[in-house]
C-alpha cells in the first residue's frame, strides 16, 4: 500500500529537520487529498445552510447533509435515521450520558465500564451516576490486558443497566470480547454503549451485528477533518431519549413558555450542522472503502507483527498488555526502563518520528498499571514497513543516549 | 426545470379552484394536516362507501403548492376505489422522491405529473406531499394526523 | 468593493440556471479563499492533535489552536482566557444556559428574553426555567421592532437574575439598545448573554466596551468554515462555572470514582478541538479586518438603503420593523401579499435569488407579529447594488406571476 | 534545535546529579510542585534569612528536563539574594517563553541557557518551568502549590 502515501500530504513535511514518521494515528490522523478536496468542493460548490432554503444551493446543501448521514449508516450497516452527526466522540458520549444515563438510570443501578476507558468515556459516566446514584463498577483487565469471562460475570449483573466500553484501548490496542459483553448484557437488560473511536480506523463495526444500542466514534480518527463525529443509536432507543442540545432546528414548535422537539435524528442535532464536515467524513469513508478493508487489515497486521517483534527484542523495553500481533489494533503503548517516557518521545522526535507520551487520557488505568504515563506508537493505513525500522532502530539509541550502558 | 411554467400553468389556476373546496356531507373521515414549519394546514373530508372515494372536499390554507395538489389530488381520486387511490398514493411519491420518473408509468396521475419538477425542490417536496399524506392517515383510519414534521423549512 | 467577489468562489455558481445572487447571508455566509486556503494548509502541514502531542507537529497544531484563539480574543476584546470554542452559538447558548443558568438560578429568579429571540436562544432558557423554577419574562418590541426603554423598564426588575438577549434579530434586523439593557443589569445585579450571531458579521462587538457577561457567536455567519463557534465569558464567571461537556482535555485527574478539572478556557473544551475550523475563523476574521470595518459598515449600509427603499416602493410589500436602514443590519423581512413566503421564495429562485422563507427559527417572533411565516433577504460584505436591483426587479413580478393583477 | 545534543551535553549530568538531592536542615520553605499531567513532582526546600537564600534542595521524579532544571536552579540561586532570584526567575520564563532571546541579557542564568531551545518545545516548556514555578510560590509564602495544571501534555 505503500502509493497511498502520494494521497497523504502532510506526511512529506519535515519533522525537527527529518522526513516525519507520523506514528501518532490514535491521536488524530492526517487527511487524505480525496477529504481535503472534497470539503473544498462543498465549499466552493453547494455551501448554505441546510434544511432551511427552500432554493437550489440550499437543496444541495441539504443533500450533502443527508447523503453523507447515508454514508455513516451504509458504513455501520445502520440505517440513516439512527446516526446523529455531533462534533467528536465526546459529545456523542456526553449525549448518551445526557439522554439516556440521566434520563433512565437511578439509585440502585449499575454502570459498567473498563478501567482503560478513555476520560471521555469515563468523566460522563461518573457525572451520570454522581446525578442519579448509580453506581460505577469497573472491569479489570488481567495481566495480559485481557477482560475475562470471570471478570465479566462478576461486574455484569442483574443490577447492571448500561455498559459503556471501548471496542479498542486507546492504550492497550486489545480488542475487548464485545460479543460475551452484549450476550450478558441482553440476559441483564443492559444497554451497551460501544466506543469504537480507536477500532473503527482499523475494522468494519457491524453495530447490527454487534448488536449494540448506541456507537460514537471520531471522524478525525477515521482520516477525516476535525469537527465531526457520530452517534449511532438504535431507532427506539433514540426516540424516546430527549433531547441534549437545544435550538435551532431540533425543535418541533415553539411557544414563549413549550417548545416540542422533531423526530430523531434531528432531535439531537441543534443549531447549524458542519456540513464540510459531514462531506469530509462521507469522503475518508468512501476512501477506506475503495482502498478494501481486507488489504488495511493485512497491511496493518503486518506493521503490528513487525513492531512487536521489533520492541520485544530491544532490551529494558516494558510492554503494556498481550504482545500477540492477533489481540492487537493500531496501538502500541510501552516504556523505556529507566528514561520518562517524555524523553523517549523527545529523543525519537528529534529523529523526526512522532509517538505521544503520557497518560493519554486514561489515568485510571495508568493508575491500574502502576505508572505515571507511557509512549504509545500507533499506526494508520499510509505507515510502512520503513517507518517502524526507523523508529525501532532510534528507540534502540534511547537508553544510551540518556546515557545508560544498554 | 421552470419553475415559473410550473407555476402558471398549473398551481395558479388550481389554488384558486374553488369545486374542491368545500365540506363533504355525511363524511367517512375528516382529516386535519398541518406542515408546523411552514404553516401549510388542510381539512380533507372523505365519504368512502363500499370502498369507493363517493365524495372528497377539502377547507384550509397554505402555500401555491399545497392547495394546488390537494386540490388536483381530489379531482383524481373522486369516484375512484380505495385500492387506485392507494395505488395513485405510491405512484405519487415514487414521482415526488424521483424513483419513478417514467412518463408512462406517471400517465394515470393526469395533470399531476406537472409536479413532477418538485422532486428537484426538496424544500417544497413537502407543501406537494401533504394532501397525499394526509389521505394516507385518512384511508389508513387515523384521526389524528402527525403531519410532514421535517422541523423547520 | 465589487473587486473583492473574485474572493469567493461560490458566488459564480449557478442557480437554476442563472448567475447566482446570494440573498440568504444571515442563515450562513460564503467562504473566501483565504479562509479554504487557510484550512487547507492547516491539514497540509500542520495538523495534529494539539495539547496532546510533545513533538513539533504537534506544537504546531498546539500553536495554530492557541493563536486562533488570540485572534478571536483580540477581536472581541478580551483575553484568550475568555474564548471557548464550541460548535456553534448554538452549543455556545446551551454551555451558558447549563453551566451558568442551571447552577447558578433558582425558583424566584427570572430570566429575561426578547419575544425576537432565535430558539438557540431560547429553547436552553425554557429548559433552565423548568429544571430550576426560574421564571421566564419577555420583551415585547414595539410596532416598529424597538425595545422601548418604558418595556425595559417594567421586565428588567430587582428578581432579573439574567438576561439573554440577540444584539440584532434574525429577522428584524434591528439593533437593540443594549447600553440600556446592561445598565439595568448591574442595577438589578442580572448577568447579560449577548447572542451576536447576526450582529457581528455587520460590526465590531466590544466586549469590554459593551461590558456583557457573556457573548456568542458561529464562526460559520462569518465567512467561517461550518463547525466553529465562540463563547466569550467574564473570566471570573467562567472560573466559577462547572464544565458543560466532559471527556478528554477538559480535566485536572481522573480516578475511578471522581475527578478534577482543567482551569478556563480548557474546562469547557471537552474532546478533541476543530482545529481546522478554528483556523478558518482565525483567517476569516483577518480577512474582515483587512477589509476594514468602517468599508464593510459603508457598503452594508448602501446596499441596506436601497433595498429599504426599493421594497417600500414596491406596493403590496410588508417590511417587519423600522424600514430606516440607520437601525438595521443585515437583515430585512417582508411579505408579499396574498403569495406565501414559501411561493415567493420559489420564484425569486427561479430568477437565481436565494432569499429564505420560513419561521426563521423565531416562532415566537412570529406569534407576535401574528404571521406564520415570512420572506428574508440578507446581505454579506459581496454583495453589489447590481444583486439588489435584480432582487428588487425579481421580486415586482411575483404578484403577477402567482396571477394578481399587481 | 539539536535536542540531542542538548540532552547529552546538559541534562543527563544534571539530571543525575545528585549534589542537590537532599533536604535542607532548618529550611524555611517546603513546597511540592507537580505536573498532574506528566508525573514531574518534585519538592523544593529553602531556608532563607535576611533575605538571602541559604541553602536550597530537592527531592522528586520526574523527567530528565524537569529534574536537570532544578538541579540548575538550585546551583543558580544558593548564596543569592531573595530579590536576585526574583530576577532569574523573570529571565528564565522570558527566555521560556521565548520572549528573550539576547544571550547577554541571559548570560547571568549561567548554563540555565542551555535550556533555551525549550522554547521551541512547547509540549517540554511546563517540564522545565516546574521548579521555576515551584520557587516563585515558595518565595511568595505560599505553603500549596498549584502546580503548572495545563491538562494533559
Ligand atoms: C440570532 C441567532 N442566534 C443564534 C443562531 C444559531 O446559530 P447556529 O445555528 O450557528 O448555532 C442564529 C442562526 O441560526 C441566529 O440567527
Ligand atoms: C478510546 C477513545 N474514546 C474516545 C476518544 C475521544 O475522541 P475525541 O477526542 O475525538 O472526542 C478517544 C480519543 O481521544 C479515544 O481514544
Amino acid at each position: 500500500m505503500k502509493i497511498i502515501r502520494d494521497d497523504f500530504p502532510i506526511l512529506s513535511v519535515l519533522e525537527n529537520g527529518k522526513p516525519l514518521i507520523y506514528l501518532d494515528n490514535a491521536a488524530t490522523t492526517s487527511k487524505p487529498l480525496a477529504v481535503l478536496n472534497a470539503v473544498e468542493t462543498y465549499y466552493r460548490m453547494d455551501n448554505a445552510n441546510p434544511h432551511r432554503g427552500v432554493y437550489e444551493l440550499g437543496a444541495r446543501a441539504t443533500k450533502a447533509h443527508e447523503d453523507s448521514r447515508k454514508i455513516v449508516g451504509d458504513f455501520l450497516n445502520a440505517s440513516s435515521d439512527e446516526i446523529v452527526f455531533t462534533q467528536n466522540a465526546t459529545e456523542s458520549l456526553n449525549l448518551i450520558a445526557y439522554s439516556y444515563g440521566i434520563e433512565f438510570l437511578k439509585k440502585g443501578d449499575e454502570i459498567v465500564l473498563s478501567v482503560a476507558e478513555h476520560h471521555s468515556n469515563l468523566v460522563p459516566w461518573q457525572r451520570v451516576s454522581k446525578i442519579t446514584g448509580a453506581k460505577l463498577v469497573y472491569l479489570y483487565p488481567d495481566n495480559m490486558g485481557h477482560l475475562t469471562e470471570e471478570e465479566l460475570d462478576k461486574k455484569i449483573t442483574s443490577k447492571t443497566r448500561l455498559i459503556a466500553v471501548a471496542q479498542v484501548s486507546n492504550i492497550l490496542g486489545i480488542e475487548i470480547p464485545i460479543d460475551s459483553i452484549v450476550r450478558r448484557a441482553r440476559n441483564a437488560g443492559a444497554v451497551v454503549v460501544l466506543d469504537c473511536a480507536q477500532s473503527i480506523p482499523h475494522m468494519i463495526v457491524d453495530v447490527k451485528a454487534l448488536d449494540v444500542d448506541f456507537a460514537v466514534f471520531s471522524g478525525h480518527k477515521l482520516y477525516a477533518p476535525m469537527g465531526i463525529g457520530v452517534l449511532y443509536g438504535k431507532k427506539d432507543l433514540l426516540d424516546k431519549m430527549p433531547p441534549f442540545l437545544t435550538g435551532g432546528d431540533m425543535i418541533g414548535s415553539v411557544h414563549e413558555q413549550s417548545s416540542t422537539y422533531a423526530e430523531v435524528p434531528r432531535r439531537f442535532e441543534a443549531g447549524t450542522r458542519n456540513v464540510g464536515g459531514e462531506v469530509g467524513l462521507a469522503a475518508a469513508i468512501n476512501y477506506l472503502n475503495s482502498l478494501g478493508w481486507e488489504n488495511i487489515k493485512n497491511h496493518e497486521k503486518e506493521l503490528m507483527t513487525q513492531a512487536l517483534k521489533g520492541l520485544t527484542d530491544i532490551p529494558h523495553i516494558t510492554i503494556y498488555g498481550d504482545p500477540s500481533p492477533d489481540k492487537r489494533h493500531g496501538v502500541i503503548s510501552f516504556n523505556v526502563e529507566e528514561v520518562h517516557p517524555h524523553d523517549t518521545a523527545s529523543l525519537l522526535d528529534s529523529d523526526g518520528i512522532t509517538v505521544r507520551a503520557g497518560h493519554h487520557c486514561a489515568q485510571p488505568l495508568m493508575e491500574y498499571l502502576k505508572i505515571n504515563s507511557c509512549v504509545r506508537v500507533s499506526f494508520g493505513i499510509y505507515n510502512t514497513k520503513e517507518d517502524v525500522d526507523i523508529f525501532i532502530n532510534s528507540l534502540k539509541n534511547v537508553r544510551g543516549l540518556m546515557g545508560y550502558g544498554s | 426545470m421552470d419553475l415559473k411554467a410550473l407555476y402558471n400553468q398549473i398551481i395558479v389556476e388550481n389554488s384558486r379552484a374553488v369545486h374542491n373546496r368545500h365540506k363533504v356531507e355525511h363524511a367517512t373521515a375528516v382529516l386535519e394536516g398541518v406542515n408546523p414549519s411552514c404553516g401549510d394546514d388542510i381539512t380533507l373530508e372523505l365519504k368512502v362507501s363500499d370502498g369507493i372515494i363517493k365524495d372528497a372536499g377539502f377547507t384550509g390554507t397554505g402555500c401555491a403548492i399545497s392547495q394546488a395538489s390537494t386540490s388536483m389530488m381530489i379531482d383524481l381520486i373522486t369516484g375512484k376505489t380505495v385500492e387506485e387511490a392507494k395505488n395513485f398514493l405510491n405512484l405519487f411519491y415514487g414521482m415526488i422522491k424521483g424513483d419513478i420518473t417514467d412518463d408512462d408509468q406517471l400517465e394515470v396521475l393526469d395533470d399531476i405529473v406537472s409536479l413532477k419538477g418538485i422532486s428537484h425542490m426538496p424544500g417544497r417536496v413537502k407543501c406537494a406531499v401533504l394532501a397525499w399524506h394526509t389521505l394516507e392517515e385518512a384511508l389508513d383510519g387515523k384521526t389524528e394526523s402527525k403531519g410532514c414534521s421535517d422541523g423547520e423549512l
